[in-house]
């Protein structure tokens, strides 16, 4: 059962779901492109198909919540509302990049939007999160630590760790689980001896629940509840959003272990096409507005390329920076 | 002999010793269905089957420990961390227990456990991605550490790590798995386990290597001989034990080394290796040994500057041109 | 509700567990004087209060089920069979000891009974029973790995990653907390999020039940149980037996963060006279016979203590043994 | 001056640091309620209260980490892990995380945090609680690593790296807490980071030391002393950054050097210093320099074989008289 969407949100609100949604899907897209041409190197890993969780959390969030992630993070930091420019350069290696070419595809982070990384240790980030909270709370700041992480990700100690010292030092921590049923090519149910992942919280009393992680506006709200229950109790939450990444693990990966009718099952929930839909039956949107912003988008994106492309190489100088302070 | 990569002389070695002893079994991440992140165990679910080779959930301190005790038990593990990186979840299990149960309980039981984990960097992952901590292992006693340069060290090194009673860290470099070799098909076919290996004679400077940086070496060593210098290039194969023995013999021969090593310099195992070579010729050497070693700094991702902190061909060449000239 | 003892276990049995309990209290009260001798020196950690625990667990294994444990476990080695003299004579760092010398008091071990180890990493046990458990799956043997551990283990990132392994594997592992209510001096309710621990296997879909710790019929009983279960469905179990420790957390430690009161309350529940109660009660021992019981078991003690005092030391070249195979 | 422990100093540097900064806290298990299973942290919690005094599970890798999320958001954690030995269930967060990750986000953000691990040999704990674990943090690079000998250097290298914005790995020798020294009450004594100590002036013999091996220096020193032969002792007190010019300074007047390591020989911090002094001093040398080092060996229990394992007075001057006779 759908909602009507201008119950949840305004108009324009709407449309810019759907603006970074489409931007995401570009950027990937366009980062396979590159990846091909040998102008990104190293391990890519896409968010195609899973832009509903990111842009509905993100919606989701005040702009002073923090937000971790692990590697597939590129979405999530541009709609955070990084530069695609910065970020393209990051991945081609080059001085503008946003972590100035030390970071890569894998490392994008930027304070300034409290985008507090992506980190390609699975399970690294969760502690981290747990402590920014921390910080939150000692400093007397309403903020809430958002951490973002894999189905794969939740069988590492360190996520046990991290709920139990959440829940015990009443910690605003809003856990979402990108659950996309693979790590790398290992299925949830041969990995999770509880394949429902939002149940495994009940070891420490966090409440949890499961969303549909390909709709976009049902992410929106859940997180929004979410963060409101955080904010009341100052208790972490745990939200499962399940979705799907339409392409392999990194680029090393032809998803082999996937089989051709699974994918299409998934293919037909593509959150942008539905979503799209949804805004035109809802006349929200006419077809030339979302032309519009798909002409936007695109462009946005080709200007990250060229840019990327202009970019300098960082100087062999700049490996002994950056290190100490 | 037949010629075949890194990759596949590992994957035989894999396959030989599963077929020869019933108590070998392969775990880890993505090691079954998806045939390894590297594809080292590829066709192994297919021969051997599901009990014998096991995916794992993303845990690594337990897969090590689950291998500690499936040892203990009478197996014989053989345990794949999916990079070295990932090493530094599972120390607790290599360091406090792998490396102790046997000296700790009286020598009462011991652990016939391999763990191979690829490393190393230039493939542009970044700084989590690309460590080569070889030292951390040398540094702690109770288990041995290899690490092959070729595909014929790969697989008899391998096999012997499958068979030895100890406790084995076997480690691999991603950039040397499409590398090619001529392999021994005898399924007997081992490399002892402590033994370096002359890749190359000379006698003006002797080059110590290993994995990657013996190719290096060997590439470098190859320049320097059309410049007239005639270098020993000493693959160690295997780094604990380390055979300084047959390091001390090249360099009596020389009297001037060049130690060449992929781990960051300050207390890496290049200064150990210098340090003994100084114990045993302190009275023959011409020069201070000349480390070079990748650079004390996280591995940046851009390939631009991730070369500048790797030891190139060309940086081993010129450290060889400066240990011969007197520059230090 | 008590049950009957004697519809429990024979009278030889039952007389067996309280010769347990007994040599166990008293080896571990001579340990006490022992280490204000100086004769043991390290940390020394003692089991006293704790006696139902092992004693009732090891009766209800079989010996060919594996026993690890923590660094509390002189009485689990004992009860499992491990001789007493052997076992004082590591604690002294004799030649003679158990493991050589080499081990100490936190590092029993003997494979001929089956007994895999005392471990002083909190949490180093799990993934090693696993593995044990693994090890007798695949050889066709019929073997459970009990592994034993505290309250303030249950938060290390390697509980969470063993249970989830093992009954992802179906591996026949029993897990046994003994919850004495604190981990040094941390109370179980400040360090884990859900203090009643047994609870907290939810997340794995594992069995669970909670013992009184304090009673050592009732301990066997669960264990005998919960070793049916898992031998049947190959599965794993978890106990949470809750009990106490009469002395601190080691030699070093006055345990002043625990009230008196509580202190009187556990007393009260002390094991070793309750149960020969119990046996008297239900004329399954006369005074008589339990006094032939101490008497002997403190002559074991003694005869251990004497043994370990003549003891040679060990050699200074045995430094280089048995570390390599 | 105040006569006081190494201990009490290190506790009133504690205090004084967080009175001087609100952002300042303490965690770790036990060191709140239980006041530190050393006693350092004593008398925290009744000063400055539950919210900055903090009792953590048992979890040591997550202690890391959080400290790593507070220090990112802007205060300034000292963590106790227990003991070093626990370090290794932290690797991860120390060594993927803590140490990388200013420099993998471009410099983007900062680690202002210390982590106090109590730590070495000689108290008859066993394979799994004697660990010296010093070369392993000074290997990797993006931190600072101290190692204080005396109560002086307690207090103000501990209030350094409390106030340093860099990670800090702070190591502290269970058999020193009880030691004595004088220690100055001014609350700006600060030690600096990266300055080596020259402990002992002499002119025959440098002997470098750190920790609980600079006590064991000074002593042999002493005995030397009365020998007839002149040892300078130098006492690193920070590992990383290594003060290279110190010892340099020291070795040149001397020409010889032995260096005192309570770590496991192989790939010790040691091999590192001998390597650096070989490349500043190969001509100066008169003998190589002489190791003295913990064994090989994981440590054994009984105190009398354990005290084999690590150096002890008598074996540096051992070592002292063998480089002076030439015996090597
Ligand atoms: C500690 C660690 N172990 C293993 C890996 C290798 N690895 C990278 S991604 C991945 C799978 C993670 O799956 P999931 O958490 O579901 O995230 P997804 O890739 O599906 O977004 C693995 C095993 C790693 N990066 N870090
Ligand atoms: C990894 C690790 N962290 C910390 C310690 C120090 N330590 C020893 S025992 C202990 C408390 C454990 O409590 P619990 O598991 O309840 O066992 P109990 O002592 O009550 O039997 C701690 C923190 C350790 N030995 N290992
Ligand atoms: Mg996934
Ligand atoms: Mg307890």
């Amino acid at each position: 059962m759908q909602t009507r969407l201008r119950m949840v949100l305004p108009d324009q609100e709407l449309l810019k779901l759907y603006e970074q949604m489409f931007l995401s899907r570009e950027f990937e897209e366009s980062c396979a492109e590159q990846y091909a041409k040998g102008h990104i190197t190293g391990f890519l890993h896409l968010y195609s198909g899973q832009e509903a969780v990111a842009v509905g959390a993100t919606a989701g969030l005040h702009k002073d919540d923090y937000i971790l992630s692990a590697y597939r993070e590129h979405a999530q930091a541009i709609v955070r509302g990084a530069d695609p420019k910065r970020v393209m350069a990051e991945l081609f290696g080059k001085a503008t990049g946003i972590c100035k070419g030390k970071g890569g595809s894998m490392h994008l982070f930027d304070p300034s939007l409290n985008f507090m990384g992506g980190y390609a240790i699975v399970g690294g980030q969760f502690p981290i999160s747990v402590g920014l909270a921390f910080a939150a709370q000692y400093r007397g700041e309403e903020r809430i630590a958002a951490c973002f992480f894999g189905d794969g990700a939740v069988n590492q100690g360190t996520f046990h760790e991290s709920l139990n010292w959440a829940q015990l030092w009443h910690l605003p921590v809003l856990f979402v689980c990108e659950n996309n049923f693979y790590g790398i090519g290992t299925e949830v149910h041969r990995s999770s001896a509880l394949a429902s992942i939002h149940k495994r919280t009940c070891g420490y009393d966090i409440p949890s629940e499961k969303v549909d992680g390909m709709d976009v506006i049902a992410v929106y709200k859940a997180v929004k509840y979410a963060t409101e229950k955080v904010r009341e109790s100052g208790h972490p939450y745990f939200i499962e959003a399940t979705t799907y990444r339409f392409r392999g693990h990194s680029m090393a990966d032809p998803a082999k272990y996937r089989s051709a009718a699974e994918h299409e099952v998934w293919k037909a929930r593509d959150p942008l096409p539905n979503y799209a839909r949804q805004l035109l039956d809802e006349s929200i949107a006419t077809r030339e507005q979302l032309d519009a912003i798909e002409t936007r988008c695109r462009a946005t994106v080709e200007a990250a390329v060229k840019f990327a492309e202009e970019s300098p190489w960082p100087e062999d100088s700049t490996v002994w920076e950056d290190i100490y302070v | 002999m037949s010629e075949m990569t890194y990759r596949d002389a590992l994957n035989l070695a894999l396959k030989e010793e599963m077929r020869h002893d019933p108590s070998v079994f392969v775990l880890g991440e993505d090691v079954a269905l998806y045939e390894g992140s590297f594809k080292v165990t590829r066709g192994l679910l297919a021969e051997f089957g599901e009990e014998r080779v096991r995916d794992t959930p993303i845990s690594e301190n337990t897969i090590i420990g689950v291998s500690v005790g499936a040892a203990m038990g009478g197996l014989r593990p053989v345990a794949e961390l999916m990079t070295v990186n990932f090493a530094l979840l599972a120390m607790d299990q290599i360091v406090n227990h792998m490396a102790k149960i046997r000296s700790m309980f009286g020598g009462q039981t011991f652990l016939p456990m391999t763990i191979r984990m690829p490393g190393g960097g230039g493939s542009q992952l970044g700084a989590q991605h690309s460590q080569s901590l070889e030292t951390y292992f040398m540094h702690c006693p109770g288990m041995h550490v290899l690490y092959p340069a070729t595909p014929a060290d790969a697989k008899g090194l391998l096999k012997s790590a499958i068979r030895d009673n100890n406790p084995v860290v076997f480690l691999e470099h991603e950039l040397l798995y499409n590398s090619k070799g001529e392999v021994p098909e005898d399924p007997e076919f081992l490399v002892p386990i402590g033994k370096a290996r002359v890749a190359r004679s000379g006698d003006q400077v002797t080059v110590v290597g290993y994995g990657r940086m013996t190719i290096l070496a060997l590439q470098a060593a190859e320049e320097l001989a059309g410049e007239g210098v005639s270098c020993e290039v000493v693959d160690l194969r295997s780094l604990a034990p380390l055979d300084t023995e047959t390091i001390v013999a090249s360099v009596k021969k020389s009297g001037r080394v060049v130690v060449v090593e992929e781990c960051w310099r300050t207390c890496g195992l290049g200064a150990e290796i210098a340090s003994r070579i100084y114990d045993a010729c302190f009275d023959l050497l011409q020069a201070p040994v000349k480390r070079v070693s990748g650079l004390d700094v996280p591995m940046p991702y851009s390939r631009k500057i991730e070369k500048t902190c790797i030891p190139q061909a060309e940086t081993i060449r010129q450290a060889v041109k400066d240990v011969m000239s007197g520059r230090y």
